[in-house]
């Protein structure tokens, strides 16, 4: 890292702290874990951007992904509802995943055109149905079991921590999904495909109940830290808090802050390693000569398509993670949060200010983006007041522009995207 | 004497901030006259051209047209002085019909356009036939066709043709060169490039002979078509 | 006989008039989408927000014209504020593009740049938007509910199956085949709309025609506003108007551009049908139609729908995906970069 | 050995390869020459897999390798530079030359990870070889600079380097000579001189300078109008009326000009 790479992030270490001292650690320490996930998320888009030059605009749906596993590792499982319908409705994927992989197969046999294009289209409609008839079944026993605190298969009760990878393996199953069919095509057709993935994940997760509940979210989620009751019960635990002069609820709240810090340092850490690694190694080279110039990398001998497809995955898979871990923090899968302006273009704010093709500069984005889309509301909000103090207290225009204050969010960070392209287009940490 | 209608004089430059590609060149053609510039392969025939016209960076030597200097003219303003351009390749708008593109040739112009486009196509009949089809789906010759009444309908006073037989049959090139004469005898002052030298020596008042961007042999065309030094040159020298 | 007549009052109620009046709405969205690809050669992610604008705008001023009393007797008084809505946004468009984007097409930079930066424009016309207006429900349709509703065409016919017809619907359908009708006029017709699809064909012929390309510019974003406030209005007159919901749009207009050729306006209007009623067919439940014309005992048991209605992007997708596997440059053909 | 059998390629209503058929013989250095727009570089891109052919074949010792992707053909030994340099801009030409050999260890990603010794002693090699292409290129001095600010004939010099990291069978090389001036010239045509003899290299080359031809090529096949012309040692075509005639122009070869007039 460079001298000014140095020092930005020691600023940002100082926003942190300053975050601290002045409005309290609690929050300080919320922005930090939130900025240790949106670090990764922006590493992961950053893979794709960065190195390889793909447009994705579904990290959204990557993210999701990686929530739902967490819900499907560590829940514990449902019984009553794997045994009113739990194998059928796997039977009923079964067949789906079957039919598909036939049609793929119909596809590609080299048959007639007119032919294999029937054949095919009878198989996905007649596959369709029968699928239909087998899932519908299973899901409505399924979700008739006490919908109100369960109506869904559960998971697989394992420790939540395990939800991480698989998060990133969901993400990277659907990247290689969708890199199959839109890799290839212009860039414009994978925004578009990826933004597309990215809703439907999205429907998925609202809709299919017996899955992750819908919109009846799924609480409470296990933890891989204490909980804070069980620390303020704890005698050995409230003598050392008093040992720092704190008191056993505070101090409780703040330790489980600071252990989740550390696990999402631990991945952050990690992951940032391996991608510099793979940077600075021969892996690195041919993909900065593919990005420079696919033509000449392809006369070459190197198959632009397949590395391509190798790092969609990878960013995804990276974003999935990220996603995984999120849903850790929060105890909770809630897929009516998820927005594609908070967890697509976000991240890609976050990218662009770091400064593209510099790992180092995508992991400062994300702290540093986080940290003004956290503190933009209260200082709107400030700003907001500061402007309307002449106006008489019951001002129409007063309470229109305080209560719109928190509408700014996004406005600071479109304004703060455009002057950073306009101004200093590699980002605050260029590649290079 | 008078000054010839255009000039390119003592032309040097290359493109951007690249190597220099031109060399002293010197390209003149009087009122009504064709000039044909020819050469081997990366003479810089065509850059000789796009020099006339405004599309290079000279760094030293003028463009004049009428006794006009307009060297540091744009393209754009060089159309306004009466200078059209026939570019080699996609030098129509194909989704286009006939006729839209010959009212876009004459999109600076405001006055009554009809005669003009009537003189094209007694120019070139077959238009006349398609003028509600897109170019685009016209054959090779018949969009070049297109191409150079596009360019008429500045009404320019020179007008510049880059390789407008490439890629044409041969029956269709000698139309198209009938055709460039009778521009000519219209009192259009005419300067091309072509890569069939032979033929365009033929109809050609003027030839300048290109080598490595400098002028190597001038002379009317059938002086420089009896010159076996000029027939040797095409195959690199 | 009377079965079959009620299963088409049924899937014309339920399917084809809903369809058509979405399909329109996407339609009109989706040239402007394909206008500025055909033009200004990128994809604009902020079209969505630039429609919520364009529709906020109009609201707005619907709302000072019917504060001093203007109303438009039966019809909705944002058809008198639409023109205004138009022009201001037009205003902010031009705005936009000399603050933000010349500075690019200055430079030359690459589509994708702009793509990003439009990006940007989203996210600052987004913030304004629910800056302005909030982020709340607006219902501002006034005027007659009904062309024809449910009771009377029951009454007229004496059919089981009743027809509603709204007049936003109609509205829909009217103003959008005026504002295509007017947009071909414009540019097969007038010399201005030559020249912008000169500009579109070839930019540098059109250059060298003495087109000048920055007049072109600004009336394809003139052109651009009225089209993305008048899909807008309509939208948010057949449902109504909540400032995120327009972002929700851009994936189908999209997918309409794409499937009907990104930068042909003819294909953006067959793409925007093409993906409005598969949406509507799919996700419509056929059981009221069906029970028209199966024999009793085949009757279906449950709603016979292909998919819950949360999918309809899921249709949009798939049928972009289809097309891009297999025609990627759409039904009819577009640009190529 | 390359043989070209009947191919085409049209774009829309052009054609542009118009059924050439011609064979490239092992060991040899074949020019390629004929007038703008006959299609040479059509050819080129056909045979090395960009584009594919609308009809015909091509075959390489024998196996039909019609319409493979240009990293398949990579691995059998065939190679192409570009007529406008394609280099990797924002890398240092020894980065350039380093990332060309196929089957490195670091390019899997696992190795990049966990296999940091077997890499470094690869890339020590890979360096090596670099440096000593460089020394042959006569570009030592310039391994550390960004490709980016090469000069066009440094930068062609940098693609025919590309082509030396590997044990090429057969390498195309589409106008080396385009913006490149005498002095280089000369040496870009030694290298080629030089990897003919003492590696075996089979090169087919299209350039526009006779003298460059002449001196390098044997035999020279001429293209026009999408076709092969004629065939022969550069003496014989330059002294062939059909070739001159093709450069001079066809059609009105009897006419007289008060005829077109």
């Amino acid at each position: 890292m460079t001298a000014r790479g140095f020092l930005l992030y020691a600023g940002m270490a100082l926003l942190i702290v300053l975050t601290g001292v002045f409005q309290g650690w609690n929050l300080a320490l919320t922005i930090l874990n939130m900025g240790l996930i949106s670090a990764i998320m922006s590493l992961g888009v950053n893979l794709q951007w960065g190195f390889a030059g793909l447009f994705n605009v579904g990290v959204m749906g990557f993210v999701a992904l990686g929530g739902l596993a967490a819900v499907l590792v560590a829940q514990p499982p449902v019984v009553e509802g794997w045994n009113a319908g739990g194998l059928r409705l796997l039977g009923a994927l079964a067949l789906g995943a079957a039919v598909l992989i036939a049609a793929v197969q119909v596809w590609k046999r080299k048959i007639g055109g007119q032919m294999r294009a029937m054949v095919m289209l009878a198989l996905l409609i007649g596959g369709f149905f029968l699928f239909r008839a087998a899932l519908d079944p299973a899901v409505n026993a399924i979700e008739a079991i006490n919908p109100s605190l369960s109506g869904y298969l559960g998971g697989l009760g394992l420790p939540v921590i395990v939800a991480w990878p698989v998060g990133g393996l969901l993400a990277a199953g659907a990247a290689w999904i969708i890199g199959k069919a839109a890799l290839g095509l212009r860039s414009d057709y994978l925004a578009i495909a990826t933004l597309g993935i990215a809703e439907i994940v999205i429907a998925v997760l609202k809709n299919e109940d017996w899955l992750s509940r819908g919109v009846k979210n799924v609480v409470g989620l296990p933890r891989p830290v204490p909980y804070e009751v069980d620390l303020q019960r704890d005698a050995g635990f409230v003598e050392a808090a008093a040992g720092y002069g704190l008191d056993p609820v505070t101090a409780s709240t703040l330790w489980v802050k600071i252990l989740y810090s550390g696990l999402f340092a631990v991945v952050l850490i990690a992951i940032l390693f391996l991608a510099q690694r793979a940077l600075a190694s021969p892996w690195g080279r041919m993909m900065r000569a593919i990005r420079d110039n696919e033509i000449a990398a392809s006369a070459m001998g190197k198959n632009v398509t397949a590395r391509h497809l190798q790092v969609f995955i990878l960013g995804s898979a990276v974003c999935g993670i990220a996603g995984a871990m999120m849903t850790t923090l929060d105890g909770q899968l809630t897929p009516g949060s998820y927005q594609p302006l908070r967890f697509t273009f976000l991240v890609w704010v976050m990218v662009i200010v770091g400064g593209s093709g510099n790992n180092y500069g995508a992991v400062l984005g994300g702290f540093l983006i986080w940290w003004l889309w956290v503190m933009v509301e209260p200082l709107g909000l400030w700003a907001m007041e500061l402007i309307t103090s002449g106006m008489a207290a019951d001002s129409w225009l007063r309470g229109h522009l305080t209560d719109s204050a928190a509408q700014m969010r996004l406005m600071t960070m479109g304004i703060i995207l455009l002057a950073v392209l306009r101004f200093s287009p590699k980002g605050l940490m260029p590649e290079r | 004497m008078a000054e010839p209608h255009l000039i390119g004089e003592a032309m040097t430059g290359g493109y951007g901030r690249g190597a220099d590609i031109l060399h002293g060149c010197t390209l003149s053609v009087d009122k009504g006259e064709i000039a044909v510039i020819v050469g081997p392969n990366g003479a810089g025939k065509s850059t000789a051209m796009k020099a006339v016209f405004g599309m290079l960076n000279l760094r030293s030597g003028s463009v004049r047209i009428g006794g006009e200097d307009i060297t540091h003219l744009s393209p754009q303003d060089r159309v306004a002085k009466g200078m059209a351009f026939v570019p080699q390749t996609s030098n129509i708008f194909p989704s286009m019909t006939v006729e839209e593109n010959l009212e876009m040739g004459a999109f600076l112009r405001r006055d009554d356009i009809r005669p003009t486009i009537e003189q094209v196509y007694d120019l070139f009949p077959i238009l006349r036939d398609k003028r509600r089809q897109a170019a685009g789906e016209l054959s090779g010759g018949q969009r070049q066709q297109v191409a150079v009444g596009r360019a008429l309908m500045t009404q320019p006073s020179v007008l510049m043709l880059d390789e407008p037989t490439a890629g044409v049959s041969p029956i269709v090139m000698d139309e198209l060169f009938d055709r460039i004469i009778e521009v000519a005898r219209a009192g259009i002052t005419i300067l091309m490039v072509e890569q069939n030298a032979r033929q365009a020596l033929e109809i050609a008042d003027t030839g300048y002979v290109l080598v490595q961007g400098a002028n190597a042999y001038t002379g009317t065309g059938a002086e420089l078509m009896a010159d076996d030094e000029v027939r040797r040159t095409f195959l690199g020298g | 006989m009377t079965d079959f007549l009620n299963a088409i009052v049924a899937l014309s109620n339920f399917v084809l008039i809903p369809g058509a009046a979405y399909g329109a709405q996407l339609a009109l969205g989706a040239l402007g989408v394909t206008l500025i690809y055909g033009i200004l050669r990128f994809s604009n992610f902020a079209h969505g927000d630039t429609m919520a604008f364009g529709t906020m705008a109009t609201i707005l001023v619907t709302w000072g014209l019917q504060s001093i009393g203007i109303s438009f007797g039966f019809l909705p008084t944002a058809l008198i504020a639409l023109p205004i809505g138009i022009a201001i946004t037009g205003l902010l468009l031009l705005g936009t593009d000399r603050a933000i984007y010349r500075f690019y097409r200055k430079q030359k930079a690459a589509p994708v740049v702009l793509v990003i930066v439009s990006i940007g424009v989203m996210f600052v016309m987004n913030g304004l938007v629910r800056f302005i207006i909030g982020v709340g429900d607006v219902n501002f349709a006034d005027g007659a509910r009904f062309v024809i509703n449910a009771r009377e065409f029951k009454e007229m016919t004496g059919l089981d199956e009743g027809l509603a017809l709204r007049s936003t619907t109609l509205i829909t359908l009217v103003t959008a085949a005026i504002a295509v009708a007017l947009l071909f006029w414009f540019l097969n017709k007038t010399r201005t709309g030559k020249s912008m699809r000169a500009f579109s064909d070839n930019e540098d012929l059109a250059l060298l025609s003495g087109i000048n390309p920055e007049r072109v510019v600004a009336v394809t974003w003139l052109i651009v506003a009225a089209l993305a406030t008048t899909a807008g209005v309509l939208y948010g007159l057949d449902k109504s108007f909540k400032a995120f919901t327009y972002f929700q749009l851009l994936l189908p207009i999209f997918a309409a551009a794409i499937v009907g050729g990104l930068g042909n306006p003819l294909g953006a209007i067959a793409g925007g049908f093409v993906i409005a009623f598969s949406e509507v067919l799919i996700t419509y439940a056929w059981k009221k139609v069906l029970v028209y014309l199966m024999p009793e005992n085949l009757e279906p048991s449950g709603l016979v729908q292909l998919l819950s209605t949360d999918y309809k992007f899921a249709v949009s997708f798939a049928i972009l995906i289809i097309v891009l596997l297999f025609k990627p440059t759409g039904l009819f053909k577009g640009q190529s970069v | 050995m390359i043989t070209v059998e009947n191919l085409h390629r049209h774009f829309g209503g052009f054609h542009a390869v118009d059924g050439a058929s011609l064979r490239i013989e092992t060991g040899s250095i074949t020019g390629l020459i004929g007038p703008n727009g006959a299609g040479k570089t059509t050819l080129f891109n056909v045979i090395a897999g960009r584009l594919p052919p609308t009809s015909g074949r091509v075959t390489m010792d024998g196996e039909d390798i019609t319409g493979l992707p240009p990293h398949e053909l990579f691995h059998k030994g065939l190679l192409r530079t570009f007529q406008i340099a394609h280099e990797f801009s924002s890398m240092t030409v020894r980065e350039n030359l380093m990332m060309v050999p196929e089957g490195q260890h670091g390019e899997t990603l696992w190795n990049a990870w966990f296999g940091r010794g077997k890499i470094a002693a690869q890339e020590r090699e890979l360096a090596k070889k670099a440096d000593e292409v460089l020394e042959f290129l006569t570009i030592s001095h310039l391994a550390d600079e960004r490709a980016g600010n090469l000069s066009g004939g440094q930068k062609k010099l940098l693609e025919l380097g590309r082509t030396m990291m590997v044990d090429a069978k057969i390498v195309f090389l589409d106008e080396v000579g385009a913006g490149v001036n005498r002095t280089l010239l000369n040496t870009i045509g030694d290298a080629i001189i030089r990897l003919n003899k003492e590696r075996g290299y089979t090169f087919c080359v299209i350039e526009h300078d006779m003298d460059f031809i002449g001196r390098l090529c044997d035999p020279v096949i001429v293209m026009a109008e999408g076709k092969v012309l004629a065939e022969g040692s550069a003496d014989n075509i330059m002294k062939n009326e059909a070739v001159i005639e093709a450069y001079l122009g066809t059609g009105l070869k009897n006419k007289t000009v008060g005829e077109t007039a």
